[in-house]
């Protein structure tokens, strides 16, 4: 593994070095070198995949050590995926950020340096194998998060980003006494030296630790009933933040929550945990898509959704655990599927809805009026994100529910295909609610602006993205395969 | 008991007393001066776990700059208390 | 209502702490120790503190993002800060017995973060301390009056809070090609880790005084 | 018992004190002492722990320098927004009512 230069350590490099002369080039400026670095970033992605595709998941001791002494990367086909989903979403986003803030300027001043530095942490969360430097990197997430939320200032977007920091302090916090359990039972924070010691019969201390590992983890992925800051934060903040933080900040969390159950605390997992994580997967779906149903701002009607999505990606673990290998397979190939095609579908929606309030002025679903005639492109992204969103065919959003579906019958666990189903309904409806308004005509008194073209291409290729990943995501799964005990 | 151990349980009793003080005391200004006055006992327990580097670190950033950052921010509500609702 | 929850919670806490402290005490021998390990590569290490070792080269990785990380809340602080009332920011004047007693405080303070820095290699000390007395003596001159708080930093000011992650990542990259991220060859390992905290330290230093003269220091 | 392990049961009750504190409290200050307390607790029991038989691991002690630094980052943000908060509403605590019933402010 020679090549030159070497994918890994550059994922996590690149973004803090263009984050680091973001903030020296001054107020508002790096949003083409982002943009640059962004695309970068995408190549060594792929460069990685395919290396992974070719050889097999790899490891990376830094500095040389090795663990348990050093800190060890560990890329395999889910880290990869994660990788990629991240890149995919992030550059979009980033033309997305640079026509938005030049239409409206709130908040513009740091964005890029938070944005980069938001990137690196998630890259290197992505591929850490060693509990305590997870911690470090969801440190540096979360703060990055909370800053973007609050860049824009006004009351209820400080008031979302206190609240947003007290929730993500709070898991961290959890998750960082579970850590402190774990090295002071067995002496290691590394997760190749750790998931062979595990066993059923591990210590309290560690099934102690587990479980606070886990809901610390759950609160930062705002989980039902942990979703209480979500709404207002990915609802308040800038378009293009709330865009990055629903695709991609929950996606790292549970990201970890998914690695650590199969992984490391998989001897520990029962059935009767993974039911209570359904159950709390089930009643995120009803309780958002129905508040979402009821919500007169469009971009908290979009935040409410992501409570319900994240649902979604929790019933996998009913579905994965003790029960017969097909079912689980397919069940984390489900769940993955959903975090990837949820990522560009809210990444699309929200840049949309972003779209719509710079036309209209105003955040009110009940004033898009005139939307569908002045920005038909736009309005077509929104509906084709929401397709993804309610899962029907052929979009990304598809294949996972049809993933998750398999896994349900094949496991005799039926229920969740109930509320799969009626989770759909409700989606269909917001989604409409938003369609039916957008194609009335203008209101008395209501302008309907044009926007720059940058703002409705990149909501539409994200869109677009969503919906070819379900036509042709047979190579992520096959990727997500690489490194998975088969 | 040994000496030692007399200092660490007395050292333990002062650190929980403070820090639950701390997040009851009524006054926010009191309750500055309490975590501050914690911060220093955790530099003194760190002292005592051979752990010197952390304590240095704990008596000039855990209690002497988030100290600094916390009294400046009460001022700053007295200050903003005494004015008149806007 | 109210009552029975703050019952509830504090219960709960309780219990928790229960079972933290009963877990504690039935703790197997220790399957990994790290000690030893430390001890057998301190050599190579380029450092004699152990403490040092682990945080500036074993475990460097982790400083590096750290540093990021307070960065980044100064980031957060500044973007806040700039929202805030246009109150003009300016130094009080402070007591002259204090601004004496600063001007008196504040080399000295200088002088013992240098020593702190240098004392890192093989004693207790490094850069996050030095950096710490470095950010009290601008607190102190903050507090005498003797230095204005920050609206926004100035192209230097912000070359001086980048400069810490830029020469650690500098130096990480610079492992690249001899094997990987944060390799230090054995000859230069000291020399390496010792440039790493000097940047270090003063970045640290200006981030720390920063993150209390951009928000807590702006309006008097 | 060692030393050691005291300090990590102390370090268990400050974790429930803080989180207690977290939860609990209303106002702000008090919210951001808590969760430093509630830190330090974590931080001793690392330690704490990993020094339980009674050999001194740098490693944890480097951990614990990296969570301080981390801790006053958090502090310094949080009480940004403390203070934010207290200029837009007049007060140091989170409004009581429903997040998706604030109004929006444009």
């Amino acid at each position: 593994m020679t090549d030159f230069p070497d994918p890994l350590p550059w994922l996590i490099v690149l973004p803090l070095l263009w984050g680091t002369l973001a903030f020296l080039l001054g107020p508002g400026r790096g949003g083409r070198l982002a943009i640059a670095a962004i695309a970068l970033q995408g190549v060594l992605a792929l460069q990685l995949a395919g290396q992974l595709l070719d050889d097999g998941s790899r490891v990376y001791a830094v500095g040389g050590w090795g663990a348990p002494l050093g800190i060890d990367l560990m890329a395999d086909g889910l880290a990869a995926v994660m990788l990629l989903l991240t890149q995919a979403v992030a550059l979009p986003l980033a033309v997305f950020a640079r026509g938005y803030f030049a239409a409206s300027p709130k908040g513009r001043e740091l964005f890029w340096p938070l944005t980069g530095f938001l990137l690196a942490a998630l890259n290197a969360l992505f591929v850490s194998a060693d509990l305590f430097n997870i911690y470090v990197t969801l440190e540096l997430l979360g703060l990055a998060a909370v800053g973007l939320v609050a860049i824009a200032g006004g009351r209820q977007p400080v008031t979302a980003a206190m609240r947003y920091l007290f929730a993500t302090l709070l898991g961290s916090g959890a998750y960082l006494l579970g850590v402190a359990l774990i090295y002071g039972s067995y002496g290691s924070v590394s997760l190749a030296v750790l998931t062979p010691l595990l066993t059923s019969e591990a210590p309290l201390a560690v099934t102690l630790a587990a479980a606070l590992i886990l809901t610390g983890l759950l609160l930062k992925t705002a989980l039902f009933p942990f979703h209480f800051w979500l709404p207002p934060a990915h609802g308040g903040a800038p378009a293009p933040v709330s865009a990055l933080l629903s695709a991609l900040v929950i996606k790292a969390s549970f990201y970890l929550v998914l690695r650590l159950w199969l992984e490391l605390f998989a001897p520990l997992a029962t059935v009767a945990a993974a039911q209570l994580i359904g159950a709390l997967g089930a009643a995120a779906i009803l309780w958002g898509s129905w508040l979402a149903l009821t919500q007169t701002r469009l971009k908290m009607l979009v935040a409410y959704s992501t409570v319900a999505q994240v649902g979604y990606l929790f019933l996998l673990f009913p579905l994965a655990t003790l029960v017969p290998l097909g079912a689980a397979d397919s069940a984390v190939q489900g769940g993955v599927m959903q975090a990837v095609a949820h990522g560009l579908a809210k990444a699309a929606m929200f840049a949309a809805a972003g779209s719509m309030i710079v036309a209209t002025g105003r955040d009110d679903i009940g004033r898009l009026g005139g939307v569908g005639a002045r920005l038909p492109l736009t309005l077509f992204s929104f509906g084709l994100a929401g397709v993804t969103l309610m899962g029907l065919p052929p979009s990304g959003g598809f294949s996972a529910k049809w993933l998750l579906l398999m896994a349900a019958l094949e496991s005799g666990q039926w229920w969740w295909v109930a509320v799969m189903i009626a989770g759909g309904l409700l989606t269909a409806a917001y989604v409409f609610k938003v369609l039916r308004r957008a194609f009335l005509p203008v209101a008395e008194g209501d302008r309907v602006t044009r926007v720059p073209r940058t703002l409705e291409f990149s909501a539409f290729a994200l869109a677009l993205a969503a919906i070819l990943l379900g036509l042709f995501g047979a190579p992520l799964l096959e990727l997500l395969a690489v490194g998975r005990a088969a | 008991m040994t000496p030692a151990l007399a200092f660490d349980l007395l050292l333990i009793a002062a650190l929980l007393w403070s820090a639950a003080r701390a997040l009851t005391i009524a006054d926010v200004f009191h309750a500055v001066v309490l975590f501050i006055v914690f911060g220093l006992l955790m530099a003194l327990a760190w002292a005592r776990l051979g752990a010197p580097d952390i304590a240095l670190a704990e008596a000039a950033i855990g209690a002497g700059l988030t100290g600094a950052l916390l009294l400046d921010a009460v001022g700053h509500l007295r200050a903003r208390q005494r004015e008149p609702e806007q | 209502m109210k009552a029975w929850l703050t019952a509830l919670t504090v219960l709960l806490c309780s219990g928790l702490a229960l079972a933290l402290g009963g877990a504690m005490l039935a703790l197997p021998e220790f399957a990994v120790r790290l000690p030893a390990q430390v001890t057998a590569n301190l050599d190579t290490s380029g450092v004699s503190h152990p403490v040092t070792a682990v945080l500036l080269n074993f475990r460097g990785y982790d400083t590096l993002l750290e540093v990021a990380v307070l960065l980044l809340a100064l980031l957060g602080v500044f973007a806040l800060s700039r929202h805030a009332d246009e109150h003009a920011p300016r130094a009080t004047p402070a007591h002259p017995v204090l601004q004496t007693l600063a001007r008196l405080l504040a080399p000295l303070m200088v002088l013992v973060a240098g020593y702190l820095l240098w004392v890192g290699a093989h004693a207790p000390g490094g850069a996050f301390q030095a950096g710490a007395v470095l950010a009290a003596a601008g607190v102190l001159l903050r507090l005498a009056g003797l230095l204005p708080a920050w609206a926004q930093p100035g192209r230097l000011l912000r070359g001086g809070l980048a400069l810490g992650l830029l020469v650690f990542l500098a130096v990480a990259v610079a492992g690249l090609p001899q094997g990987s991220l944060l390799h230090y060859p054995v000859s230069m390992a000291g020399a390496l880790i010792l440039l790493v905290e000097a940047g270090l330290t003063l970045s640290i230093g200006l981030t720390l005084a920063g993150l209390y003269l951009a928000s807590a220091g702006a309006k008097r | 018992m060692s030393a050691a392990l005291l300090y990590a049961l102390a370090g268990a009750a400050l974790f429930a004190i803080g989180l207690a504190g977290l939860l609990l409290q209303p106002h702000l200050l008090r919210k951001i002492l808590a969760f430093n307390i509630l830190g330090s607790g974590a931080f001793l029991i690392l330690v704490g722990l990993g020094q339980r038989d009674g050999i001194i691991d740098p490693v944890p002690q480097a951990m614990v320098l990296t969570g301080i630094v981390v801790a006053i980052a958090a502090t310094a943000l949080a009480l940004a927004l403390a203070r934010q908060l207290l200029d837009l509403t007049g007060q140091m605590r989170l409004p009581e009512d429903r997040p998706d019933t604030e109004p929006a402010d444009d």
